[in-house]
């Protein structure tokens, strides 16, 4: 990279260096404005136009909605070590696992990476000041917070039992919860996360630096942009979809309803056409940071780097054309099932092009194992089991058996919680002191690292067994003979209940207390690691206009003239 | 503070933007109209299943002149015909989709190879 | 119940071999690729982990060779998965002519399954072995769906249309029957077994011969004409509770105290306003009509069959109030030749 | 719109309209102009799953929809759609007069424009009142005796055609509730932009807000282009 951005307080002080001239006392560390303590005040960030302002807004919001949402997982998995659901009653168990969908997937996953990481990456990975249209950057952060108060409301005054798939006739008929009020709150979000989409693809077209081309962008740019693709596209689909079932609940508008005529897989058909691009929306932006992470923790440019940022599209468009695997045993005909069948096994083929693309960058790498590291090897390891259970799921005579079992629950959330959360986290981890300026404690990292990885294990590996044995979705209560099973399941989520808490922990006490940290921390290559931690609101004090290729480190010999 | 003088190339009307004259916009508002006529004139023709798909082709060709000349598409640059163009692949890909399950389960009525 | 701690489903029909070897490939395929990747990201890292601060790797950009096999490998196992997959699917949906015809009714938190010469169960369903059986399912609410461990088999229930499966029993036994597709509160109880037997005990459970005793057939009744949602086990129900009632002495409303002997309970049931129990509320509905004179007496050989509170009760937990076809009475179960 | 105490950035004055992250007017114009198009892209899938849903009940269900749409006043449609086109023009020469700087001449388009789009909120009132009228809102309260099938007999309650009329009803009054409320949301914007207009905030540099509000009032002709055949011109015969 070729220019030399704003000076920044060495971090490590260089030994040999004289001492400075004793008369003027030696200047206090005269702080650097950066986008943090430019000003001050609830006005200063609730108003704020600041990409990375906003992108902390979205991080404490999400960090909350999180928490809910584990405090809900842990109430299911306490209530499961029983056969016989002692903890609560059918009504609230049912609630409890819906509302844990609901705030997970739509409050959490889907806005996560895209909103926190992205937000504040975006712009400076590109060499922008700002995203395209920051204002409504702002708005789409109030839009996710109206949508997340009403369905805060709904649960609060009761909650709502559909499960997080609002299957009708149960929905529109059946459910006398607040199912108006949480889809309400979905279809607010739902626009946040669209403005998201838009915003990111207008920056990326039109505001990349001078000499930037599509294949000098980072790949971390390119899984977003797909992302965005997905967001736009796939949103409003559910958007409609809450909406008529709100309509058939509130004014008898009976588009799903049986007695009429209404088709509830019709509504499924328009449900899972969102729902399943929307796991993507989810994964995507992991992959991003972890092709970032994997650069720039083995310090060599990524192996195949075209592959991976067309998988990254291919995986966008072939995402919408396979939802029907969710319904093969929902009454959809066989010719169907079979069409879907095969396209869902075309899309699993991206998926695999891109890990053997990161396990090839280790080769002959330098690989540091700080915590981001350990979390992209986590994610590699359980996106790849995550994955090849999906394979197990397309298959269609064995979709019969294990869909709507706990296999397809392990399935999930192996993808989501062993890859989305991992990548969140190492994301986290790998830019934090980009964005607060500060080092977080190695230690407590690798230590959080290891123990989310054993517990996510030991919570959702005999989930696979359980759900072969038959353990269907959503049960309350359950035969004696699962009960093992799920103790070691319940014991394995206490695990990871403290590996979250810790990064929550250790990352608060960093941002006051942590050492400060310089541009460059890991020594990794990308526009972000040009600019001074934490950056100044502008982000680059001069243009900067990009000569070489993403992630050029350089062979051994030119590292003596830098 | 003279705005024009100081602007330079970047304050300068946008090179792209193409002023369509007058004359072109009454003449597609014309066609429309005409469209709209011919739509509903076609309704009361019975052309079997046929009513459908003309409707449809009247309402595209329409829809394509308001895309093309009220909304300067046809002056815009490429992507945005991209964009245009994901949008209906993916709504066609929605349709055609769901569209098959119902054709193969109620209209030719193949729901289980065996029965 | 399989006793102790299984890790693997029985087999026990005629699909479910071909299910299981499915499966079994994919582990190997999965086992594979997962330890491939696992061990090349610990060799790697062990083998390549930073040396030296400043140590730069030598670059590799890719190879297409590589990048080729990793994608073309892949794409043959997922299409050989496929129409593996495929293959098994249109078996399972493909039902052998001449199967033996059951229909299922899901209705909110139970299975009502009757066969064709006339037995009708509730979260039962008897089959022989050997035969293959064809279910043909509706739902009277929501969706539900079919699920059976064991056979391998699933299919949602849907209302307002018929779906069918089907299955062959091979190996006799009693298995788990599940409702796959949530329905609301009790969908966790909206369970019940399938019991396969050896042909001959299926004739003769077929012949009526081993009809359950009248304490059986009234608790069938109990549910079927929904008496369970008032009289509950637990003291929340709108009636009174029926544990140990039989000979106790009861409190009316008028104040007088009878003995609850069968004229009482037979009273109560065809004419409930007559004599209403202390404390409760007179808005029992008359049965009258709604169950025959036998359906009675069974009733009230199950109301005495109920011991003090908390006895073990006979049918399997949870089964709620159930109706069958709206106004038909409940045809006592008359032996079929 | 854009404050004229523009902090001056970079190289050489700032144009007032320029916002401070954009380095060009030309860059700005063309990001906003994208911004709506992907904004309409997602309209197009939004109003997409409505009519796919239309779509499959009409094949599935076509009697019924035959005779809910044969109710419906072709004519007071067709003048809909002869309404909403010319909005279309006027909002075109609306924009085509900003793009001239002609103040008067923008201004005159854009309230023509608003005029005629509440004429068209207008004649859809008129529409809905007559449902309402005849109870053929969905709901408990409806009754299908004032509408013929096919064949000209009077559709009985309770019957198949009914209930998929009743079907048709539900899927007419979504479609067209959510066509209002987009024109709703626009009327609004366009008065805004007269105002600003009005104030001279508009010249052959920088007229993009114009602009965009035409894009996206183009889209809401372009959906009820498509919702008029679908809806009102049901054929009698097939």
């Amino acid at each position: 990279m070729s220019t030399h951005t704003g000076g920044t307080p060495e971090p490590y002080g260089r030994p040999g260096a004289p001492p400075p001239p004793p008369e003027p006392p030696p200047q206090p560390l005269r702080e650097s404005v950066n986008y943090l303590n430019v000003s001050y005040g609830v006005k200063s960030w609730l108003l704020t136009t600041d990409h990375k302002r906003i992108a902390l807004l979205y991080l404490a919001s999400i960090t909350v909605m999180f928490a809910i949402g584990g405090v809900f997982a842990t109430l299911i998995r306490l209530e499961l070590i029983t056969p016989q659901g002692d903890m609560v009653q059918s009504e609230t168990y049912n609630k409890l696992f819906t509302m844990h969908g609901v705030v997970m997937v739509f409050f959490f996953l889907i806005p996560s990476i895209p909103a926190t990481l992205g937000n504040f990456l975006i712009p400076i990975m590109i060499g922008a000041k700002d995203l395209a249209f920051p204002r409504i950057n702002l708005l789409s952060w109030y839009i996710y917070m109206l949508g997340a108060s009403f369905t805060m409301y709904a649960m609060v005054t009761g909650g709502v039992d559909t499960g997080w798939t609002f299957y009708v006739p149960y929905s529109t008929h059946y459910s006398n919860t607040h199912v108006i009020a949480t889809g309400l709150g979905i279809f607010i979000t739902g626009f946040s996360s669209i403005l998201t989409g838009l915003n990111f693809i207008v920056t990326t077209h039109k505001m990349r630096a001078p000499g930037l081309t599509w294949s000098r962008l980072p790949l971390f740019v390119w899984a977003h942009y797909a992302t965005s693709l997905i967001m736009i596209l796939g949103t409003p689909v559910i958007a409609v979809t809450i909406l008529m079932v709100a309509l058939e609940r509130g004014l008898h508008l009976g588009i799903f309803d049986p007695a009429l005529g209404g088709d509830p897989i019709l509504f499924q058909h328009l449900f899972w056409f969102y729902s399943h691009p929307a796991v993507y929306i989810m994964i995507l932006p992991a992959m991003g940071v972890i092709s970032e992470l994997v650069q720039g923790m083995s310090r060599k440019r990524v192996f195949g780097y075209n592959f991976i940022a067309v998988s990254s599209l291919a995986i966008a468009i072939l995402g919408f054309l396979v939802w029907g695997h969710h319904m093969f045993v929902s009454g959809q005909s066989t010719y169907a099932g079979l069409v879907f069948s095969g396209l869902s096994y075309l899309v699993a083929i991206p998926s695999a092009i891109k890990v053997f693309n990161w396990t090839a960058t280790l080769y002959k790498a330098s690989i540091s194992l700080d915590t981001p590291m350990l979390y992209a090897i986590g994610f590699i390891g359980l996106f790849t089991i995550g994955g090849l259970t999906g394979l197990f799921l397309a298959a269609l005579g064995l979709n019969v058996h294990v869909t709507d079992t706990y296999f397809v629950v392990a399935h999930f959330h192996y993808i989501m919680v062993g890859g989305a959360i991992m990548g969140y986290l190492g994301g986290l981890h790998y830019w934090w002191p980009k964005i607060s300026g500060r080092l977080y404690p190695e230690g407590w990292g690798r230590v959080a690292a290891i123990i989310i990885f054993v517990g996510f294990n030991l919570t959702f590996f005999p989930q696979f067994i359980l759900g072969y044995l038959g353990m269907p979705r959503r049960y309350h209560y359950y035969p004696e003979e699962f009960q093992i099973l799920h103790v070691m399941s319940s014991a394995g989520a206490s695990i990871l209940a403290v590996g979250y808490l810790l990064p929550l922990a250790y990352l608060a006490w960093s941002m006051r207390y942590g050492r400060r940290a310089g541009p460059n921390p890991w020594d990794a290559r990308g526009l972000e690691w040009e600019i001074a931690s934490p950056p100044p609101t502008e982000n680059f004090l001069v243009q900067p206009v990009v000569t070489d290729k993403t992630y050029e480190y350089g062979a051994e010999e030119d590292a003596a003239i830098v | 503070m003279p705005e024009h003088a100081q602007a330079g190339h970047a304050g300068a009307a946008p090179a792209h933007d193409h002023v369509v004259p007058v004359s072109t916009y009454v003449m597609v508002f014309l066609a429309l109209m005409v469209g709209t006529g011919l739509t509903v004139a076609a309704s009361y023709v019975d052309l079997g299943i046929w009513n459908t798909p003309v409707a449809m082709l009247i309402a595209v060709t329409k829809a394509c002149l308001v895309v093309l000349f009220f909304m300067h598409l046809k002056y815009s640059p490429k992507l945005l015909w991209v964009w245009v163009g994901a949008a209906i692949f993916f709504l066609a890909q929605l349709i055609v989709g769901v569209g098959a399950d119902y054709l193969a389960r109620v209209f030719l009525n193949l729901g289980n190879p065996g029965t | 119940m399989s006793s102790g701690f299984p890790l693997f489903p029985a087999q026990a029909s005629t699909v479910a071999g071909r299910v299981d070897a499915l499966y079994f490939f994919l582990i190997a395929i999965s086992g594979f690729f997962s330890l491939l990747i696992a061990t090349l990201l610990v060799v790697f890292v062990v083998r390549y982990r930073r040396r030296r601060a400043g140590e730069l790797p030598q670059p590799i950009h890719g190879s297409l060779a590589l990048e080729l096999t990793w994608t073309i490998i892949p794409l043959i196992i997922a299409l050989g998965t496929f129409v593996w997959g495929a293959d098994v699917f249109v078996y399972e949906r493909r039902v052998p002519p001449g199967a033996m015809e059951v229909y299922v009714v899901g209705k909110r938190w139970m299975w009502k399954t009757q066969h064709m010469t006339g037995q009708r169960e509730i979260n039962e369903l008897h089959v022989p072995i050997g035969v293959p059986v064809k279910l043909t399912m509706t739902s009277e609410d929501v969706i539900h769906s079919f699920f059976i461990p064991a056979f391998r088999t699933k299919q949602d229930v849907l209302p307002g249309r018929y779906s069918t499966a089907w299955f062959e029993a091979t190996t006799t036994g009693t298995y788990h029957l599940f409702c796959a597709e949530y329905c609301g509160t009790k969908h966790s109880q909206m369970i019940g077994s399938i019991h396969v037997m050896e042909p001959a005990a299926f004739q003769t459970w077929l012949a009526g011969g081993a009809t359950g005793s009248p304490a059986q057939e009234g608790e069938k009744l109990f549910q079927s004409l929904a008496c369970i949602t008032c009289h509950r086990a637990d003291s929340q129900g709108r009636g009174p509770r029926l544990d140990g009632l039989f000979g106790r002495t009861v409190r009316l409303s008028t104040g007088e105290t009878i003995v609850a002997d069968a004229d009482y309970i037979r009273e109560s049931i065809l004419n409930p306003t007559a004599k209403v129990v202390e404390g409760y509320q007179p808005i029992m509905p008359t049965f009258q009509g709604l169950v025959s004179e036998e359906g009675v007496m069974q009733l009230i050989a199950y109301i005495q069959s109920l011991q003090a509170p908390g006895a073990e009760v006979v049918a399997p937990p949870g089964a709620g109030g159930i109706k069958l076809e709206e106004g038909a009475s409940p045809a006592p179960r008359k032996p079929k030749p | 719109m854009s404050s004229l105490s523009e902090t001056a950035h970079g190289p050489g004055a700032h144009p007032p309209v320029l916002r401070h992250h954009f380095e060009s007017l030309l860059n700005q114009k063309e990001s906003s102009l994208l911004g709506m198009w992907v904004f309409i892209a997602q309209e197009i899938l939004f109003f997409g799953g409505m009519l796919t849903a239309y779509t499959i009940y009409r094949n599935l269900y076509y009697e019924g929809f035959a005779a809910g749409s044969h109710h419906l006043d072709v004519t007071l449609g067709t003048v809909n759609t002869a309404v909403l086109i010319c909005s279309s023009l006027t909002m075109a020469l609306g924009v085509h007069a900003a793009a001239l700087g002609k103040r008067k001449m923008t201004v005159l388009f854009l309230l023509l424009t608003i005029a005629l789009g509440s004429v068209f909120l207008g004649i859809k009132v008129v529409e809905y009142a007559d449902k309402f009228h005849h109870h053929l809102v969905p709901g408990p309260g409806f009754s299908a005796e004032s509408l013929r099938d096919a064949h000209g007999q009077p559709v009985l309650d309770g019957s198949d055609t009914a209930r998929h009329a009743q079907m048709f009803f539900a899927l007419y009054f979504s479609l067209t509730g959510l066509h209002a409320l987009h024109m709703i949301i626009g009327i609004p914007i366009i008065a805004w932009m007269a105002r600003a207009a009005s104030q001279g905030r508009f010249g052959p540099v920088y007229y993009t807000p114009v602009e965009i509000t035409g894009l996206y009032w183009h889209f809401v002709d372009i959906v009820w282009i498509f919702l008029f055949p679908l809806l009102y011109l049901i054929p009698h015969h097939a």
